[in-house]
């Protein structure tokens, strides 16, 4: 079992003729993702790696019944890449497009919504769950399965710690990150609650950092509504205020959104915080233990 | 991107947003002119890009010429939070029967802009914010029809009482979330917007912080760019591809990913050390960041350790050690350096590296630990 | 029994302070109509007839449960006024408004989707179901109960025929102006629909007029989906292409839009057409004869 | 509210939208000028506001300034459907691979903008939609998302085929539904669009015509107002509160409501008459009006007789009676009047008519008969 994606995926790549697209379409037909589509205006007919490529979604839904879809174009075209999907009935759309204008996100949030689309992104590294799809740029071999459930708002540090997962032997469900952007579409949240309702997930390792108070509300989330146990961790302790410390969404500002606030919200909440990524398979060892007792 | 008040002035009055007359002044007898143009009471305000200019003393009001020479005199060239003041704005002192505040922002968690407005203006909002919440009036707009007159109108009704009044400010209001938007606006606050004895209502003083994400699509806002030297040095930084924060410590960093360099810097400090700085070079293994990357750090006097910490994901950590091993053949520097490198071919990679002689592990606390040992010496 | 109002409707005047809101108010809660609040910016705490009044839809819904609103604000603030009541959870928005800009409109419509929110207008005289409530400009002496559904795209024309009915013993469920303009809510064959599904109602009256293909579309539903008896009259037979009669709908754009299409559509349909107004009651009997044989 | 193709092209202009050089002209040696001044293949075209001037001889090619000269002369003056023509313009001809027809309008089904697009340009689109309307791509737009850019690109690569001309078309897809929108226009036309042999595509002829109701915000749009005579008259009865539009019949009709209006005009030509109007006097008894209107009405010479029409709802008969006294006080005419009463106080309005000696009945039809009996006279 997983969250989101799995063998059934059928995945359209928006931008397929692409640089990046090209590469990492490579890469995820490699794992074994199950890819149906690409698309690129214009290049309808063409194929990249076998994969039939269509003008727009619509086409490429109504040819191949695409549920989900990776979107590799420019920022300045994401927003409409993302629409597109959506308004071709696209269930799933990972962007993993950076530099996307926050107001192209607002106005298409309440759209997805009435449609009904999930988001994962933008500026994000993708989604895995091991042996069945890879939708996204993680690194495949990092990653393992097993039944601990991964969420992360950052790119290297989750390979950082989910390297540190797999050398500790925890498996992983299903791995997502959600990306680094003040306005983003799935949250800490909204995947908490489909880990715990995941038979197959057994704890869940959350990574955050400074900015907002997703990580606050993760927190409350997880004292009023999850049975199965978390370990955090937060990253820009350090971090000066009203500094973007690279992310669009990793700024402390108006003296809220910093690492001891969030830290104090999951501690509160029962979810031990490590100090350093290299503590954080003994605490879900730790957790996972007084569970099992 | 940040912008002065006079700018933030002149943006609103593009809008149709009523501001006083203002005058742009470099120098003191330029303040004098303005003064004597004015020929009233008038405020002499500091253009810098901090807050609390006025508990600074950045703001002062002159009833003559002469005090708004002696206010030039004062605030010019004076120090308010690290920024030098070189020119100041010398406005219109109107007269104020009472202060609001009304404010645009982003907000994470509707997905959307919220409006705040206040009839405690004039001071900080984060303080009427911490301390009476329930003065602060939040509304959520929905970015599909954006702000409906009718709710521009209830708002400015529950502030001004007087239905005269609330239209004249909900008319400011709906101007305001226009530009927001129209400018890729992260940020804009009147503050105060003020009820003038005569039945005015003007903006005071305002802010407005841009996202820049969409200022490849915002020239005239680019244009008002007035960077400080930090800022120069990480736009600068940033067209060659790296995204680079200068700190107060003595370690430097050079991480892949942001995620990660913030760890890194927590690291530093969690071992007792001082990060110098955020340094993220991003997902390539091209020896020129590198050298970039080196060069901005060891720009940095007080550095006296670096540490490099690269993750290989889909990059591999060999094609990293050759670009490392190309650019420190260039970069000449006695500032030790540790190189951690992890993931993807990471044991060819420190094969590789060998021959540098620098010192090489494979986990990040070990790294930061080599790193503070090194800037001890 | 009737359509869309009767005793119970909760209705809230919007502008009920100015001139034209005001003496339809009086007028309407002369007849019975069941009027719970007005709304005018700034005068809350004021009452009109005795009929309190309320700065903002949502305050007078809050404290009345009003459920309808009827709209007189002038045509540049219409659309918002709309969206206003629409966004306090009535159910029902009569706008009374002339001179409402198209865009306006064509903005509104999605909105009032989303939010479930029946529209009439605007430009339109309102309805009435005679005896119980009349919302809108309407004469209501011209009115009287019965088993009549009535429908008309103008005002005045719809008092001639309803007169007409009147004076020959034809009662009326309810009567529905639905406006001239080109963009409104509430059309034909949603009220026909409505009038099919009301067991009161034994017939039909409609009124359609020259522009658009509101009465073709009309009588494909009727054919269709009806089995109770309509009688029609369409108005602007002899009226040029391309010049506007007085409604911005009234108006034979490239050839379509005309009274020969229309009544052409209707006859094909078994509906009959009166050559002029007073023709309806002869006809409106002679169906009513067929069906009850 | 229609405009005239220079005023279009000058629109698409203002809003990025690509067009070929012109220059309006109202004499011929204005056009040898522009002629001239351009040097090389021009078009010379009628600006008047009707459609089918390439039919009816009003757009003529001229490969030389000669051409341009003898096009002019041919053209300035000469009638189109009623319309004398007052001005040309002198545009740059460029060469054409392929026309396109492009088309923004309301629509009354699904209550939104449409656009309209075709393969098939260059001629008139309501053709093309009657014989081959597979051939038009007709798309509905959610206003509040607007035309987005994948679906303008989606609509131009079907008609273009080729993904850089589409890109070229799609943009000019979204400023015409911009310029649309913020123009409060009925419709917008770009009719051809053309390709040419150098892969430009460009906006060769366009037609727009704007929401009467919408003028009262659109200051600029207002401002390119140029009535003719006609619609003078029916801006004049505007003004006046009235609703007018001249036929060519000879019995003038005075009716309270549009609805009714157009029955009145239908009825008195199914009794063999024939209207000479549309007249609206909307839901007053104010004698003025009245006044107003009879002054209209016995202004057009061709009216033999005159029917007033009145169904009294809210205005009582015998108010509006009152008004008509008033007013036939003043109006000294010998042309025949019939005046219908009905509603509300019908009786007591026609007692009151006695007195003019005016022949009063209260049923539409018996009005009709009765004008048009008087009008034979």
């Amino acid at each position: 079992m997983s969250i989101l994606v799995n063998k059934d995926t059928k995945l359209v790549v928006q931008g397929i003729t692409g640089r990046d697209g090209k590469f990492h379409t490579g890469r995820m037909k490699e794992y074994g993702t199950n890819i149906v589509a690409g698309v690129s205006p214009g290049k309808a007919g063409e194929s990249v790696d076998g994969i039939p490529v269509f003008n727009n979604v619509a086409a490429a839904v109504k040819a191949t019944g695409a549920n989900t879809s990776i979107i590799f174009v420019p920022a300045p075209y994401a927003a409409d890449a993302i629409l597109e999907a959506s308004e071709a009935g696209v269930a799933l759309v990972i962007a993993i497009s950076e530099g996307v204008p926050v107001q192209d996100m607002i106005r298409v949030t309440p759209i997805l919504k009435q449609n009904g689309t999930l988001l994962i992104g933008p500026n994000c590294p993708g989604l895995i769950t091991p042996g069945e799809a890879l939708i996204g740029i993680l690194p495949a071999m990092i990653f393992k399965p097993g039944n601990i459930g991964f969420i992360s708002r950052s790119g290297t540090l989750t390979y950082e710690v989910v390297n540190l997962l797999t050398l500790n032997d925890f498996g992983q469900t299903t791995c997502v990150g959600i990306g680094g952007d003040p306005v983003a579409g799935l949250y800490f949240i909204d995947l908490l609650e489909r880990f715990e309702n995941d038979p197959a997930t057994k704890a869940v390792v959350l990574i955050g950092e400074i900015g907002g108070d997703a990580e606050e509300q993760a927190a409350q989330f997880i004292a009023e509504k999850m049975t199965k146990p978390v370990v955090a961790f937060i990253a820009g302790q350090t971090a000066p205020p009203g500094k973007r410390m690279g992310h669009a969404g990793a700024i402390i500002s108006s003296g809220s959104g910093t690492a001891e606030e969030k830290i104090a919200a999951f501690n509160k909440a029962g979810v031990p915080v490590a100090k350093e990524p290299a503590e954080i398979p003994e605490l879900l060892r730790r957790k996972m233990a007084e569970l099992s007792k | 991107m940040k912008i002065h008040e006079y700018q933030a002035r002149q943006i609103f009055r593009d809008y149709g947003i009523p501001v006083p007359d203002s005058v742009l002044c470099y120098t003191v007898s330029e303040v004098e002119k303005a003064a004597r143009d004015m020929n009233r009471m008038v405020v002499v305000k500091a253009q810098v890009l901090a807050g609390g200019r006025g508990k600074a003393g950045g703001v002062k009001l002159a009833r003559t010429v002469e005090d708004a020479v002696t206010a030039g005199k004062q605030i010019l060239g004076m120090d308010i939070k690290g920024y030098t003041v070189e020119k100041v704005l010398v406005a219109d002192a109107v007269n104020i029967a009472k202060e609001f505040y009304v404010g645009l922002i982003n907000d994470r968690n509707t997905k959307s802009v919220i409006l705040m407005a206040s009839a405690e203006g004039g001071v900080e909002i984060e303080e009427v914010a911490k301390e009476t919440p329930e003065k602060i009036i939040k509304f959520s707009i929905n970015p599909l029809t954006g702000l409906l007159d009718y709710q521009a109108r209830n708002v400015a009704l529950e502030l001004f009482g007087d239905i005269k009044l609330a239209n004249k400010a909900a008319s400011i209001f709906t101007k305001l979330y226009k530009l927001y938007v129209e400018t890729d606006a992260t940020l804009a606050e009147i503050n105060p917007l003020v009820l003038t004895p005569e039945n005015e209502v003007l903006a005071i003083d305002g802010k407005m912080n841009f996202d820049d994400n969409a200022l490849y699509r915002q020239p005239k806002i680019l244009a008002m760019r007035e960077p400080d030297e930090d800022e120069l040095q990480e736009i600068a930084a940033n067209e060659k591809g790296l995204a680079y924060i200068k700190l107060d410590g003595n370690i430097g960093c050079m991480v892949n990913g942001a995620g990660l360099a913030m760890a890194t810097m927590d690291m530093i400090q969690l071992y007792g050390g001082s990060p110098a700085n955020f340094l993220d070079i991003g997902g390539s293994s091209n020896p020129q960041k590198v050298i970039d990357a080196m060069n901005i750090l060891l720009g940095d006097k007080n550095v006296k350790a670096v540490m490099i910490n690269i993750f290989g994901g889909i990059t591999r950590c060999d094609d990293v050690a050759k670009g490392l091993i190309k650019a420190l053949e260039i970069i000449i520097t006695d500032v030790p350096i540790v190189v951690r490198l992890s993931g993807t071919n990471a044991a060819e990679g420190l094969e590789l590296l060998k021959q540098t002689g620098l010192p090489t592990v494979s986990s990040m606390s070990e790294a930061a630990k080599k790193a503070i040992e090194l800037s001890k010496r």
